[in-house]
């Protein structure tokens, strides 16, 4: 499954740069960058599908519990 | 390539995606019967907030997003917000997807992978981030009609099944339900209106931004009430709070003449044209909002990546039917005011002394 | 470019999903359940369904009826396994009656209400039934002698607006609402199986009444009309009454034309009373004697149609709150609705204050229309 | 090889020799050999005048092309009977003929051998006279032309009976007898390398906004390609969004319909040899506008017209929807529909889905056959085809009898909006396509996309949907409904934005 998801997105890439018009080399990178990144982030959710969402403002969210004790 | 939305096509693309996904959902049900109550008090209280976002809006005006957004707070700063707004839109297009493929594989496809469904609505999404605002404004601006019309159509049919007296007696239980109803409703749809702040390009006039803003949401608040409180008087409270898709449930049980049922059909085409609507703005303030912190002026060759991933995302996100509906449903999340209320304050604080300090040199 | 890139994608995106269509069916390959019914067994529940077997070819084709019944601990489960004698798919979106025999109505809804409001393919607009004296699979097995078969049977029983003097149809949604309301209890309609020249038939006539979700007893026939008037619902049909008109008593035969019906709760002292209003809008049908251009002998038909009203309403009164202390009728929604003040200090012990419950009754009875006749045929010699 | 090499050679003497010489002897050989050479239908008729000093003249011309007997009759009779003065030569003695020997209304001069051969192919009579250097062109274009009939693809109960011909002159005279105002303007372009197509861009003066006029003039001389055969040439060069199958330029064969658009500030082109205009720019809601809307009793029109948005809708999507209905949703049919489908499908070998794609194909091909077909066969041919393969093929259950209706429910309305019947093939297919895969739901991203590729197609710089995005009531008169005459005060707005006004005073909507 993985692999398909790899091959997928690389498919993607290669489709898309073919096709597309020339574009400066910063934009390019930019998006094999991303699309790598995207890529990574597909393979981790399809072999880990339990994997944590950070939550950066958890913290606050606590404090916040607290001090209003109403609760919601 | 400058866009340019005509204001009546603007205001469309505002309720619609106000509309959006929101509408299957029961909305306001911390409130019980007292919804519709909530529903007033919410457009009240976010009144302001969005008259504030139509004034973000508008400083941006003639400008194209990237430049607008640094004009109004200088480079590195602006790049911060645009990558923070860029990250919350990516995450409320992929609860959308998410919403979107839950909502099929309950009422409809039970067989078919979530990933099958999300792939097609997806790649839709796609093309329609990059055909860009005003090729979806002109889209939204004649679904807009398919969906009021069929809306009022459908509530006219069922006006035999309403029970008005379902509405009383009125806040039996006091304020409080009626309050955290609004601020359900303000925080799920009302006031993800700030990402339309995000993509939708030129507007005719600076003026302009202000009828659109308001007027769309002023529409669209209009529309969930009727629906919300048509569902309800048609349920009753309990199924009402209790069921996924109350809008749903109320429509299947039209029934005229033996001939007009099954009409919750037309519930599924409203909901994925708003979801697909909203799913695109928030991809493409998402886009647009890296693209500016990358220091790219166009967005478009971003989109694929950014895009692709809203499907890993939904499930990252949401685990199961339950969570989608206690996110959909729950009373302010912590990110949500942030994002929603309190960073669009201190931005039109920031911008408004940057303008003023402007004129004065 | 941009668009031929679109359709590209589009094309792997078609290659994708034709390596399998995960919802795909064929319409031959289902077996649509018209009708079904729950009966208790000792294993748990016996489900029984009526399905629609189609005869013939091309354009004449026919459906007739065939029964089946599985077991299982939970009707899920026993609507699961239904496909193994059906051999093919059983399709339930389409089924119009829902049987619930008295054994299991006594033991309580939940177990076959539980399925049917989660199950996606269960309609809320399904007429739900209980059964009395017979089981479901009696029921379902029986021979309606002109329909092609018992679910259809009583569905057009249901249409059929005239038959509705003798039962108050419910739907699902409209029971379980019921159910879960506060301030009103439940009925189903009642299915009885009648002797018709040597046939039984199932007839729908009577209710059940609910407190929570058990069956706690029956309103015969002509209790269930009298609980459909102050249920509001739209009479139709006929009903006979013995009148005395200038001394003489003889049956006369009226119909129901209209009918409003207004409840409402009255504080006084602390006490709750529930004044009913009853309007209807009467024909009559035949009347042997009775010359009703003659105004004196209207109001007095009126009156005793009057007092015989109300005087059921009182048995039908007594009987709910007494009897089986179920508030079919609704009162605690009315008083909640009109009274939530009163209704929050009465709502934890409604049972005995239902006990206590006392009404103000009053009937007015209107004849509106007489027939093609404006007297009575009278034959001379 | 030798031909490639005599061509070759060819080109290098044209290229040496581009003017006549003053000796009609070496002119005509010089035609005769390089630009006229194997022609068989030219024909060289030598002459002489009379007077104190005859002269050697010739008249060119092509079979066929040119009119005989106008020529014998206006220019070699004259010519020969004339006496021009002895001391003429040269010009004077071209101007002598031109006033007072050849008795044709338009006459024009020239000295380039090429301009002559092609004036001689076009039709005309050219007329070389021994020591000119120059050529006459006398304008006898005479060939056998279609008469102005009532156009086959475009009929009309109420409305003119004309169409266009193949004829440039007679088409452009067709469209300026309706506008007769100095204001309609006209432009002749030849287009095609070999071909040299005459097209004429037609507008109006003070409705049309320039940018689009030049726009069109622009494209079309940009367009190289050696012949233009046909008005679709021309529209599939020229318009926007190429790879769209919904056209973004009309074509009509009715100067009725051509001068309503010229009125409304659009810009037509016509084409000779084709009896089809183009008008530009083309939107979604003309497809659904037929000229006799405007004939008719405006509740008439807008109810066909609303008809006709339906049809378009059910010719695309009742197959999908069957399709959706049967193979994923049999739950939203009522039940004894679902039951009498299940029971008509029992004994069918294909899925429902090649069902419908076998049945599209099938009607296509009857279509396909009964337009190609001569006239008087190909409609027996496509009803007995229809009729014979329909039944039988429900009677030996090959295919359900619902099919047969969903087909023919398909093949009827596509024919209402005829101008997108093509478009209509290709979204029904991928709508089938898609709701075969994931049912409704699959349908409506169908719907959604096509809407969306709607969106974003432009014609002219106009958007595709431009009428129907206005959410005005001023804006959409003229979409789903027509709004009578007296309502209709002003032109579209992208389109007669240079002057909207059309109806000067709204006198009839204060009367009624």
């Amino acid at each position: 499954m993985a692999i398909l998801v790899i091959l997928g997105f690389a498919l993607v890439g290669t489709v898309e740069l073919v096709l597309s018009p020339r574009r400066p080399w910063k934009e390019v990178a930019a998006y094999l960058v991303l699309l790598a990144v995207a890529a990574a982030f597909s393979v981790m959710v399809t072999l880990n599908p339990d994997l944590p969402v950070p939550q950066p403002l958890g913290l606050l969210f606590d404090w916040l519990k607290e001090i209003w004790q109403g609760g919601l | 390539m400058k866009e340019h939305v005509p204001d009546r096509q603007g205001i469309a693309f505002v309720a619609l995606f106000i509309l959006g996904n929101s509408i299957i959902y029961g909305l306001a049900w911390r409130a019980g019967r007292d919804l519709w109550l909530s529903f007033l008090v919410a457009t009240g209280l976010s009144f302001p907030l969005i008259l504030l976002y139509s004034r973000l809006h508008s400083l941006m005006h003639g400008q194209v997003f990237s430049e607008g957004m640094e004009s109004l707070f200088g480079k590195w700063p602006s790049r911060i917000i645009a990558l923070l707004y860029s990250g919350y839109a990516w995450r409320l297009g992929s609860y959308v997807v998410s919403d979107v493929t839950n909502f099929i594989q309950a009422v409809s496809l039970r067989d078919t992978p979530q990933f099958a469904t999300a792939l097609g609505f997806v790649l839709l999404v796609l093309w329609a981030v990059k055909e860009g605002a005003e090729t979806l404004a002109r889209w939204s601006s004649v679904m807009i009609v398919v969906v009021g019309f069929v809306l009022v159509f459908t509530l006219l049919l069922a006006t035999g099944q309403v029970d008005l007296d379902e509405f009383l007696p009125v806040m039996y239980d006091g304020f409080g339900p009626v309050l955290l109803g609004a601020l359900q409703i303000m925080d799920f749809p009302f006031l993800e209106t700030i990402l339309v702040v995000g993509s939708i390009g030129a507007l005719s006039r600076q003026k302009a931004s202000y009828t659109v803003f308001l007027t769309g949401f002023v529409l669209a608040a209009f529309f969930l009430m009727l629906v919300a409180s048509f569902s309800l008087a048609v349920l009753g409270t309990e199924k009402y709070t209790t069921s996924y898709y109350p809008i749903f449930m109320a429509t299947a049980r039209i029934d005229v003449a033996e001939f007009l049922t099954r009409l919750e059909l037309v519930v599924g085409v409203i909901f994925a044209l708003g979801g697909f609507l909203k799913m695109a703005v928030c991809l493409l303030a998402a886009c647009k909002g890296l693209a500016h912190t990358l220091g790219f002026s166009d967005y478009r060759f971003l989109a694929t990546p950014l895009v692709l991933s809203v499907i890993p995302g939904a499930r990252w996100l949401v685990k199961s039917s339950m969570e989608i509906e206690r996110s959909a449903t729950k009373v302010f999340g912590i990110s949500d005011v942030l994002f929603q209320v309190v960073l669009p304050i201190c931005l039109w604080i920031v911008a408004e002394i940057r303008i003023s300090r402007h004129s004065e040199d | 470019m941009r668009r031929r890139l679109i359709q590209i994608l589009m094309l792997c995106l078609l290659a994708l999903f034709t390596t399998g269509c995960w919802d795909y069916t064929e319409l031959e390959l289902l077996d649509f359940v018209i009708g079904a019914g729950v009966d208790a067994d000792e294993a748990g529940i016996v489900l029984v369904t009526e399905m629609a077997k189609t005869t013939g070819v091309g354009q004449e084709t026919e459906f007739e009826p065939v029964v089946l019944s599985t077991k299982a601990r939970t009707l899920s489960g026993a609507a699961h396994s239904l496909s193994v004698p059906a051999g093919m798919e059983a399709f339930w979106p389409h089924t119009q009656v829902f049987l619930v025999s008295e054994e299991v109505a006594r033991e309580g809804m939940m177990a076959v209400l539980e399925h049917i409001l989660r199950a996606w393919d269960l309609r809320s607009t399904m007429n739900l039934f209980v059964t009395k004296g017979c089981t479901a699979e009696e029921v379902l097995k029986s021979k309606p002698p002109l329909a092609a078969g018992v679910s259809q049977h009583l569905s057009s029983t249901v249409r059929l607006g005239d038959m509705r003097a003798a039962f108050v149809p419910q739907q699902v949604w409209q029971f379980s609402g019921d159910l879960a309301a506060l301030g009103i209890a439940a009925t189903l309609p009642v299915v009885q199986l009648v002797h018709v020249t040597g046939n039984l038939v199932p007839v729908v006539r009577g209710a059940g009444v609910f407190k929570k979700d058990r069956l706690v007893g029956w309103l015969d026939a002509e209790q269930t009309q009298i609980f459909g008037l102050l249920k509001g619902e739209e009479q139709r049909g006929l009903f006979v009454m013995d009148t005395t008109v200038e001394g003489e008593t003889f049956p006369i035969t009226y119909e129901f034309v209209h009918n409003v019906v207004e409840i409402k709760p009255r504080i006084s002292d602390g006490n709750v009373r529930m004044q009913i209003k009853l309007e209807l809008k009467l024909g009559v049908v035949a009347a042997e004697k009775a010359n009703f251009l003659d105004r004196a002998v209207t109001n007095t038909v009126q009156e005793q149609l009057n007092r015989a009203f109300a005087r059921r309403i009182r048995e039908l009164l007594w009987l709910v709150q007494e009897e089986y202390n179920s508030d079919i009728i609704g009162f605690g929604q009315v008083l909640m609705r009109k009274e939530p003040k009163v209704w929050r200090s009465h709502a934890d012990d409604w049972d005995t204050h239902l006990r206590k419950l006392a009404a103000d009754i009053e009937v007015d009875c209107r004849i509106i229309f007489t027939g093609l006749r404006a007297e009575p045929f009278a034959v001379r010699n | 090889m030798s031909f490639w090499k005599r061509w070759k050679e060819k080109k290098a003497a044209g290229k040496q020799r581009e003017h006549l010489s003053t000796s009609l002897e070496s002119n005509i050989r010089w035609l005769r050999s390089n630009l006229l050479a194997d022609d068989a239908t030219i024909v060289y008729r030598l002459l002489r005048t009379k007077g104190p000093r005859p002269r050697d003249c010739a008249l060119v011309y092509a079979n066929n092309m040119a009119k005989h007997d106008f020529l014998s009759e206006h220019v070699v009779a004259p010519l020969m009977s004339s006496a021009p003065p002895k001391e003429l030569h040269g010009q004077g003695l071209l101007d002598y003929f031109m006033q007072e020997a050849i008795s044709s209304d338009s006459m024009d001069t020239s000295s380039s051998y090429k301009e002559l051969a092609e004036a001689v192919v076009r039709g005309t009579g050219v007329v070389l006279v021994d020591g000119c250097g120059i050529g006459l062109m006398v304008d006898a274009q005479g060939f056998e032309k279609r008469s102005v009939s009532e156009p086959q693809s475009e009929t009309v109960v109420r409305g003119p009976r004309q169409g266009f011909t193949e004829d440039l002159g007679v088409n452009v005279s067709l469209v300026r007898r309706k506008i007769t105002s100095p204001n309609l303007k006209m432009k002749y372009l030849y287009v095609g390398e070999q071909t040299r197509t005459k097209t004429a861009v037609m507008y109006l003066e003070s409705v049309a906004k320039p940018d689009l006029v030049d726009e069109v003039i622009q494209r079309i001389e940009q367009i190289e390609m050696d012949g233009i055969l046909e008005s679709g040439y021309i529209e599939e060069l020229i318009k926007d969004s190429p790879r769209s199958p919904f056209p973004t330029i009309g074509h009509t064969e009715r100067p009725d319909t051509v001068a309503g658009k010229i009125l409304e500030g659009r810009v037509a082109v016509l084409v000779d040899g084709t009896p089809f205009a183009l008008t530009m720019p083309y939107l979604l809601v003309e497809a659904f506008q037929a000229n006799e809307d405007y004939y008719r009793h405006w509740v008439l029109a807008s109810f066909h017209r609303l008809v006709r948005y339906i049809s378009f809708f059910l010719t695309t999507s009742t197959p999908g929807l069957y399709l959706a209905l049967v193979s994923h949703h049999p739950q939203l049919l009522p039940m004894n529909l679902a039951i009498s489908i299940a029971a008509a499908r029992k004994n069918v070998p294909f899925p429902a889905m090649v069902e419908v794609v076998i049945m599209g194909l099938v009607f296509e091909i009857l279509r396909e056959g009964g337009v190609r077909l001569p006239r008087s066969v190909g409609q027996a041919i496509s009803i007995v085809g229809a009729i014979v393969l329909g039944d039988a093929a429900v009677g030996a259950s090959l295919v359900s009898a619902p099919m047969i209706i969903v087909v023919g429910l398909t093949g009827v309305a596509g024919f209402v909006v005829s101008q997108f019947n093509d478009v209509a093939v290709v979204v029904r297919l991928g709508l089938v396509v898609l709701a075969g895969l994931l049912g409704f739901y699959g349908f409506l991203l169908g719907g959604m996309g096509l809407m969306l590729h709607l969106a974003s197609i432009k014609s002219f710089g106009v958007p595709y949907l431009s009428s129907l995005t206005s959410l005005s009531v001023q804006g959409s008169q003229d979409t789903l409904l027509r709004s009578p005459w007296w309502k209709m005060q002003m032109r579209p707005r992208h389109i007669g934005a240079k002057n909207r006004q059309r109806v000067q005073s709204p006198s009839r909507s204060r009367r009624s």
